[in-house]
């Protein structure tokens, strides 16, 4: 039997945390057949797995994420292993929030890998040193550092200029700025009154603050090339998801020595999740059904969540998963998720297609990216988002 | 001379992927664009060949290339052939209606690929000819024939009319004509036809992503995951190894038939 | 080798132009029938018809009694030869020979033997290797027709096989075609638009205008008696002169006047022509004179084809003077032209009997070959 | 109709062998037999698969199709979608230029070409070649040399001049001229191919003439042979058109479209809103207005063609 | 208006092929000048070297006195009608004929009145809005011809301006070019290989082979004293006899020995060509006599010119029995095709005195006009 799965984990260390998974089945006696389709932040990938679903013939599981689930889950293409859920137990090791996120009408249709806390700062202390400035922890001190660095001749902020990454810089100074409560509210139920407020024309402001900072050949940047710029001392702070994390170790670096990893300014008291899953599609066939099956306990199993997340420098999406292997940054987030999910302070990332619908994410991210890349004025941002917001 | 200039112009983006292919990562790093390469390096050719990961494989662009081929060369032959035999009878064996055949078909260059992913891929499925190769030849085929047609057709209209009449007379029917007669004439327009639609399929990327499964993905495809597979530090020279490759069969087409192909335009390919 | 008829054929294209309307023609087995006509007349139709390579829109082709609209032309034994040749261009002189008996499935030892003969007589052996582009218009010329021979077909169709050579190839050209048609006897429908190929090859000219058959008949008698005055004009070189003026009967005798410079010349009408005249020509008296110009000539010359009445009709030709405008030797003869009451006329004379331009000069009207028309319907009067 | 020829009798055609006559059919239908499997393909692949994407055009369509009818209101939210009018009018800018500047320099490099100059051969390859190499390809290659970072901008610092500035591929008001630059990079070789062959078919006489007359040579270029190459303008126009109208690759490679959305193209547009944000029905939508504006650059265009062909005839 | 000279003119192409080997030609001002030779013999090259449009690799060409070796075309104040008509096809006829006149700056009312009034002349006023590819083969010659004297040069150059004419059309512009020459005076070059064209318009006419002028001369001259068996055999259709036999003193008399089937009849050879025979023939007194065709007639014409003395020589006709082998009706005479020991004759008789292909036929020999070649060198015994 076999599996092929699409997915679209092609940088530095995601492809090696799916080199593991692939491992991991063919120990199992599954073969594992690579449908990577990079590019475009899934872009083609998801091109391709339309054109194969429609095709009739789906992999067995694709990379798919959010309430992208759930659109699937309507079109009916989606398999049942609730078999492997009560198996595992999962209802139990997986906390509401993930479980919720992986259900179609109460049934298991995809298997969650990890969570991501997008909402991360990545610094490079060497450079605070030779700046002379110190790790921020709300944007009044963000700025302080940046000018220092931008002193030091060197470049503040390390970014990419592609719409995904502006939204979820955007993401992260909405929520430094306005709170977790101010960001479920806007970026989640998409309330008209909270886009087009005070609050978010300040989020709008800082964020133009923050393009001040970033180098003028950010446009089209890749994410990881960015953070190589971190890694080399070049600039000094990357907004940036936790999967930068597997850059550094990939680079040999050490969190806490050679790197920082901050909650983004003003943000310590939250958490924006991104959670990768692998969506499982209807397969013809007791043979790749059970392999399908096999994927998934795979996909669950405490072994594979603990190499795969050290590699992509997320954390585990279930519990019990030793904390043994796991770094200071991995750590923390675990714990800040626990302590955000009770506090109401864990929020679904918008940029990551978690909160809302691919339809209205894409025309929020098209505000942010105009945003980022032309001179319009906050409040028409503003304006632009209570707009988007009605795309269907 | 301006022309030389020119030239340059346009030689600059190949000259800097040649020597940057073989230059070190430190060397493009720390130097110019232009600068020659201090030591020849083919470790990038290498990996790119056989080494690279795209995605979780990592056995370079070398299974992809040739996928490419084997879908290619019989796509472009096929294509070719029922361009060259639509050409033959809309040009010398004109019916009632033919010219609007025509122009219907020439219709059929103008359709932009992205609306005929979804129906094509029901239609490919049903067939069970998705994700395979034979499939993903399906596809260029269809949408490759109106150009071939395009290009037969006004080539044929300048073979005298009289040489079909002639060989009719003397008894060849309309296969006979065609191989006989018509066949011979026709290598400079098959070059054109067979250059056009080889840099036509090879580039190809989103059919290739769409349909072509993981048996089937062709170069670009893999290219592309190539690109964007990184392990920490973008290997440019690796990357431009790889475009180079990727590209390798059609720059060699065009600088072996390149001649033809003007030759052939001139012939007749040309009017409208 | 067979008869050829032609009946009520007419075509339309598809585009709806009615391009022959009505065609009946007969020639006998082994004649040389002549389609000849201005450009566009639809000379290439009727023999692209009668080749099967265009459809019958009515009537009826027959080739030997056999009815043949519906037969393929490769079943039809026929052979064409085209003004643009029409060789295969890859495939040398023996092959494009060759190609319609491989294709008749004769055996190769055989088709050698045929390749052969056919290339000694039209005196190509040495070409046989060679491709046509290798080859000079007149050898491309012969090819096309040892292709044609090759079949020994039993029709032979030629779509103006001499109009891209130049004049003296032509020349030469011509009588070849006359002379293989004299050995070898076979039916042959020839297209030209040059009128002195009408004449010279033709054994029966069909003079063609607008899809209409004006006159179909002996080379000779198309000549001497044309039916109207569109084939009077075509046919001949220099064509025939034609003026218009009254007819006057005058003691006995009915005279043609010639108005000229404020004076009219009479010139009296043989009586032969003079009956048919009176019978036919329109009230007013105003008809059409056409003379040939080998009967309008120098004075000198006319007087001497009279001492010699061997072949001349026992007419005495009536003597004008008239002012030279321009002269073109053209060797054995020179043409004289002239003017009549702005109606530009045509003379053969003796090259030394020709005035320089501008010079007067005594005409002599040999009124004995002439013919005469009706000015409105352009038809002959006889 | 039968008029006098009382002889002759007439073999009825029904006698001539059967064989003989399947042959003659074969030649009256073949052609068509032969022509009907592409027809039928254009049929269903080429208007049948418009005639979809125009119904889907008309439905709620999300995901995946979905065939309730919900009448114009893609295209209303089409048209009031900023995004919609920057790619259109992106599109008109590179459209515009991509193929005023190849027809320029296409033209020029044949005319340059065609004065029988030495190493013509050499020459033709290289201004030919970039249309060897996919998009794909052309895309990296000059979006590294414009990378203000990396390429030609840190070049020319490198050698001194530091106030040099080439940071259109990171301009939002510039980046769609940077797709201009590679765009006509790539395809402005085969515009001389085309132009070449152009000039080549025109008759020697006709420049001998216009020397006589007393023109010097760019007169004669300008007024004589340029106009005389008016269908292949026409083949030229087609495919550049083509080119730019199907734009997808290049911009992908090059720009994705970005910064921001200020490089987005049509095709672009539509790829993102059908496949990636599940917006089919819009995606659809827009995929009919690239056809409409496709058809309505070039209906008039042949419509003028064939008329003027028709006339020449 | 303006004279031309060629004076040891050569021309080698890059590739090393030596075109035009040393020609030297000379006219006066308003004269006609026919370039006449065989396909590839270099007329063209020799014209577009007149018209500056190939350079001279040795020797020069003036115009008017004036070396023009090297001055650019436009400046040579020449016009040029080529075969194709090289219409501007872009343009209307207006625009074709005016394109020049614009180039000099002419006026636009000026340019306005030139073009009407050419136009007027050439009848093609109806059609100066339409552009060439509307008009027919005559109409563009007769535009070409236009822009040509719009222009009003001092020197005409036309490249084989008729060949894509049909025959009948040919003949028709044929005059017309000869009669604007005549109202023009303009001096003019014109290349052609129809010999028929050179006879008529040439004032001059230069028979050249090889890229050697072989005759320069008068029309006439030409036609009645070729210089060699080439010239001879070219220029009159249809061509010259030759027969090669010995010659015969016999009672003071010297014959030209015809041998014909087994028996010979003795030909006299007028006086004067006798004594340039007998002065230069080879020593086995073998000699080609070179015959034209209206010069071998039938017996019964013959006997009838001989009546009347006007023209003809005063020589008597030698009368020779033959058999028919084919006829050519051209219309107002017939031509005769006979062999005599394989070489073919042709004879220009009344269309009435032939006889039938296979039919015996006695012929005329009128000695007073032959030409006497020598064998070996071709040349002419004179
Ligand atoms: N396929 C066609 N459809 C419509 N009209 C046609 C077609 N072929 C020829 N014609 C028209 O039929 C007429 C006669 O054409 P045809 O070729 O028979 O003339 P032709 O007498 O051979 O002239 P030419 O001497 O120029 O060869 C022309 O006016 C031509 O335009
Ligand atoms: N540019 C050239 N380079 C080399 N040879 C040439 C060139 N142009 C013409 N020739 C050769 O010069 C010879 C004479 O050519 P030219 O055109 O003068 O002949 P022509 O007498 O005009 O013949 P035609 O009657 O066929 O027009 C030919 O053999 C031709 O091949
Ligand atoms: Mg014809
Ligand atoms: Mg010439």
């Amino acid at each position: 039997a076999e599996v092929e799965v699409l997915h679209y984990w092609t940088s530095g260390g995601e492809a090696k945390s799916a080199a593991e998974l692939k491992k991991l089945m063919e120990a199992k006696g599954v073969s594992w057949k690579d449908f990577a389709v990079a590019g475009g932040g899934g872009e083609n990938a998801m091109t391709a797995l339309k054109a194969r679903v429609i095709a009739g013939s789906a992999p067995t599981a694709a990379q798919i994420k959010g309430p992208s689930i759930q659109e699937w889950g309507k079109e009916g293409v989606l398999a049942n292993i609730d078999v492997a859920a009560t198996e595992g137990k999962w209802d139990a090791s997986l906390p509401k929030v993930v479980s919720n996120v992986m259900k179609y009408k109460g049934h298991y249709v995809a298997v969650p890998v990890n969570v991501h806390r997008v909402n991360w700062l990545w610094v490079n202390p060497e450079v605070l040193k030779k700046a002379g400035a110190t790790a921020p922890t709300n944007f009044d001190e963000f700025f302080v550092a940046a000018d220092k660095i931008k002193k030091a001749g060197l470049i503040a902020v390390a970014h990419g200029g592609q719409p995904w990454q502006d939204a979820t810089v955007f993401e992260s100074v909405v929520l430094g700025v306005g709170g977790a409560a101010f960001y479920q509210k806007a970026l989640v139920q998409l309330d008209p009154a909270s886009l087009n407020s005070p609050t978010m024309i300040k989020a709008f402001d800082t964020l133009a603050k923050i393009k001040t900072y970033i180098d003028k050949d950010a446009a089209g940047r890749d994410w990881n090339l960015a953070t190589a710029m971190i890694i080399n001392g070049k600039a000094g702070m990357q907004f940036m998801g936790d999967w930068a994390k597997g850059e550094f170790s990939a680079a040999g670096k050490q969190p806490g020595k050679d790197y920082l990893c901050l909650p983004a300014p003003g943000t310590d008291k939250a958490f924006t999740f991104n959670i990768d899953s692998l969506a499982m599609f209807t397969v013809k066939g007791a043979d790749q059904q059970k392999a399908q099956l096999t994927l998934a306990n795979t996909v669950m199993s405490p072994e594979f969540q603990e190499v795969f997340n050290l590699n992509k420098g997320s954390i585990p999406a279930r519990a019990g998963v030793s904390r043994a292997k796991f770094d200071s940054c991995a750590l923390k987030s675990m714990d800040d998720m626990d302590a955000t999910s009770k506090s109401g302070g864990l929020v679904p990332s918008f940029a990551h297609g978690m909160a809302i619908d691919s339809a209205k994410a894409g025309a929020i991210q098209d505000v942010v990216a105009r945003f980022m890349n032309s001179t319009m004025t906050s409040q028409a941002a503003a304006l632009a988002l209570v707009k988007a917001a009605k795309a269907k | 001379m301006l022309l030389i200039l020119c030239a340059l112009y346009y030689l600059a983006p190949l000259y800097v992927m040649l020597t940057t292919s073989v230059k070190t990562l430190d060397e493009i790093r720390a130097g110019n664009l232009l600068d020659f390469p201090a030591r020849i390096n083919l470790n990038a050719w290498q990996k790119a060949w056989n080494g690279a990961c795209t995605g979780v494989r990592c056995e370079g662009l070398a299974p992809y290339f040739w996928n490419s081929v084997k879908m290619a060369v019989p796509a472009v032959l096929i294509s070719t052939l029922i361009g060259s035999v639509n050409g033959y009878v809309l040009a010398h064996w004109k019916f009632r209606g033919s010219e609007i055949v025509f122009t219907a078909l020439m219709v059929g260059c103008f359709i932009p690929f992205q609306v005929v992913i979804l129906p094509m891929a029901r239609l490919l499925g049903l067939a069970g000819l998705s994700n395979t190769t034979a499939g993903l030849m399906f596809v260029h085929i269809v949408y490759g024939i109106a150009f071939t047609t395009l290009f037969f057709r006004n080539y044929y209209v300048s073979v005298p009319d009289e040489l079909v009449k002639a060989a009719r007379i003397d008894g060849a029917g309309f296969f006979r004509i065609y191989r006989s007669v018509i066949l011979p004439l026709s290598l400079p327009i098959f070059m054109v036809c067979f250059i056009w639609q080889f840099t036509q399929i090879w580039n190809d990327f989103l059919f290739g992503v769409v349909f072509g499964g993981t048996d089937a993905q062709p170069v670009t495809v893999a290219l592309n995951n190539l690109v964007n597979t990184s392990t920490g530090v973008t290997e440019y020279n690796v990357n431009m190894a790889a475009a180079i490759i990727a590209a390798l069969p059609t720059l060699g087409l065009y600088l072996l038939a390149g001649k033809y192909f003007v030759r052939g335009l001139t012939a007749g390919a040309v009017k409208g | 080798m067979a008869s050829l008829s032609i009946r009520d054929v007419r075509k339309v294209y598809p585009n709806g132009a009615e391009i022959l309307k009505g065609i009946n023609l007969d020639i006998e087995d082994g004649q040389f029938l002549i389609l000849v006509g201005g450009s566009g007349c639809g000379k290439s139709t009727l023999l692209n018809m009668i080749a099967g390579l265009e459809t019958v829109s009515e009537g009826g082709i027959y080739i030997g009694d056999r009815c043949v609209n519906d037969v393929p032309p490769k079943s039809r034994d026929i052979a064409m030869v085209f003004q643009s040749y029409a060789l295969y261009p890859t495939m040398t002189v023996r092959e494009n020979i060759s190609f319609g008996l491989g294709i008749r499935r004769v055996p190769v030892a055989e088709q050698k033997k045929i390749v052969d003969r056919v290339a000694e007589t039209l005196q190509i052996t040495h070409l046989l290797d060679r491709k046509p582009a290798h080859l000079s218009g007149g050898q491309r010329q012969r090819v096309a027709m040892g292709r044609a021979i090759a079949r020994n077909p039993s029709l032979f169709l030629f779509d103006e096989p001499l109009s891209n050579l130049d004049a003296k190839l032509r020349v030469e050209m011509r009588a070849e075609i006359k002379l293989m048609h004299q050995r070898l006897k076979t039916t042959t429908v020839y297209v030209t638009h040059d009128q002195v190929e009408a004449m010279t090859l033709g054994d029966k000219i069909a003079v063609m205008r607008d899809g209409v058959v004006q006159q179909f008949g002996s080379p000779q008698d198309i000549y001497d008696r044309p039916a109207n005055m569109f084939v009077a004009g075509f046919i001949g070189s220099p064509s025939m002169n034609f003026m218009r003026g009254k007819v006057l009967q005058e003691q006995q005798q009915l005279h043609f006047v010639l108005e000229h410079q404020g004076r009219s010349t009479l010139l009296p009408i043989p009586a032969e022509q003079a009956a048919a005249i009176q019978r036919l020509a329109p009230a007013n008296g105003e008809i059409v004179l056409g003379i040939r110009p080998e009967h309008v000539t120098d004075a000198a010359s006319a007087r001497r084809a009279e001492h010699s009445e061997t072949y001349s009709d026992a007419h005495h030709p009536t003597e004008v003077d008239c002012i030279v405008e321009l002269t073109e030797p053209t060797g054995p003869d020179t043409l004289v032209f002239s003017s009549f009451n702005a109606t530009r006329l045509t003379c053969r004379t003796h090259p030394r009997a020709a005035a320089m331009p501008g010079q007067p000069m005594r005409l002599a009207f040999d009124l004995s070959k002439a013919v005469f028309f009706d000015p409105v319907s352009e038809q002959s009067l006889k | 109709m039968s008029v006098n020829h009382p002889s002759s009798p007439v073999l009825p055609t029904a006698s001539v062998p059967l064989t003989r006559r399947l042959a003659h059919l074969g030649d009256r239908w073949l052609p068509r037999l032969v022509l009907s499997p592409t027809v039928f393909a254009s049929l269903l692949f080429v208007y049948g698969f418009i005639a979809f994407t125009a119904y889907l055009s008309l439905t709620e369509s999300r995901l995946m199709p979905d065939y309730s009818f919900a009448g114009l209101e893609q295209y209303s939210n089409l048209f009031d979608l900023d995004r919609w009018w920057v790619s259109a009018a992106n599109l008109g800018i590179f459209g515009g230029l991509f193929i005023l500047i190849c027809l320029i320099t296409g033209l020029l490099l044949a005319v340059f070409l065609d004065q029988k100059i030495r190493l013509e051969g050499a020459l033709r390859a290289i201004y030919l070649y970039p249309m060897a190499l996919s998009f794909i390809v052309t895309g990296a290659a000059w979006k590294w040399i414009l990378n203000p970072g990396l390429g030609l901008e840190k070049m020319v610092h490198d050698w001194g001049y530091t106030q040099f500035s080439m940071d259109w591929l990171v301009d939002s008001d510039m980046a769609i001229y940077t797709v201009v630059i590679a765009g006509v990079w790539q395809s402005s070789g085969f515009v001389m191919a085309l132009f070449l062959a152009g000039l080549r078919g025109v008759d020697d006489s006709i420049i001998k003439a216009a020397m006589v007359d007393g023109a010097s040579l760019p007169t004669i270029y300008r007024k004589i042979v340029i106009p005389a190459l008016r269908p292949v303008f026409f083949s030229v126009l087609l495919v550049l058109s083509h080119i730019a109208i199907k734009s997808f690759d290049l911009v992908m490679a090059l720009t994705a479209g970005g910064p921001g959305t200020s490089s987005d193209v049509p095709a672009i547009f539509m790829y993102q809103f059908s496949f990636t944000r599940g917006q089919l029905g819009l995606g659809a939508a827009s995929a009919m207005m690239m056809l409409m504006t496709v058809l309505a650059v070039l209906v008039p265009l042949i419509y003028l063609e064939t008329k003027e062909a028709g006339r020449a005839r």
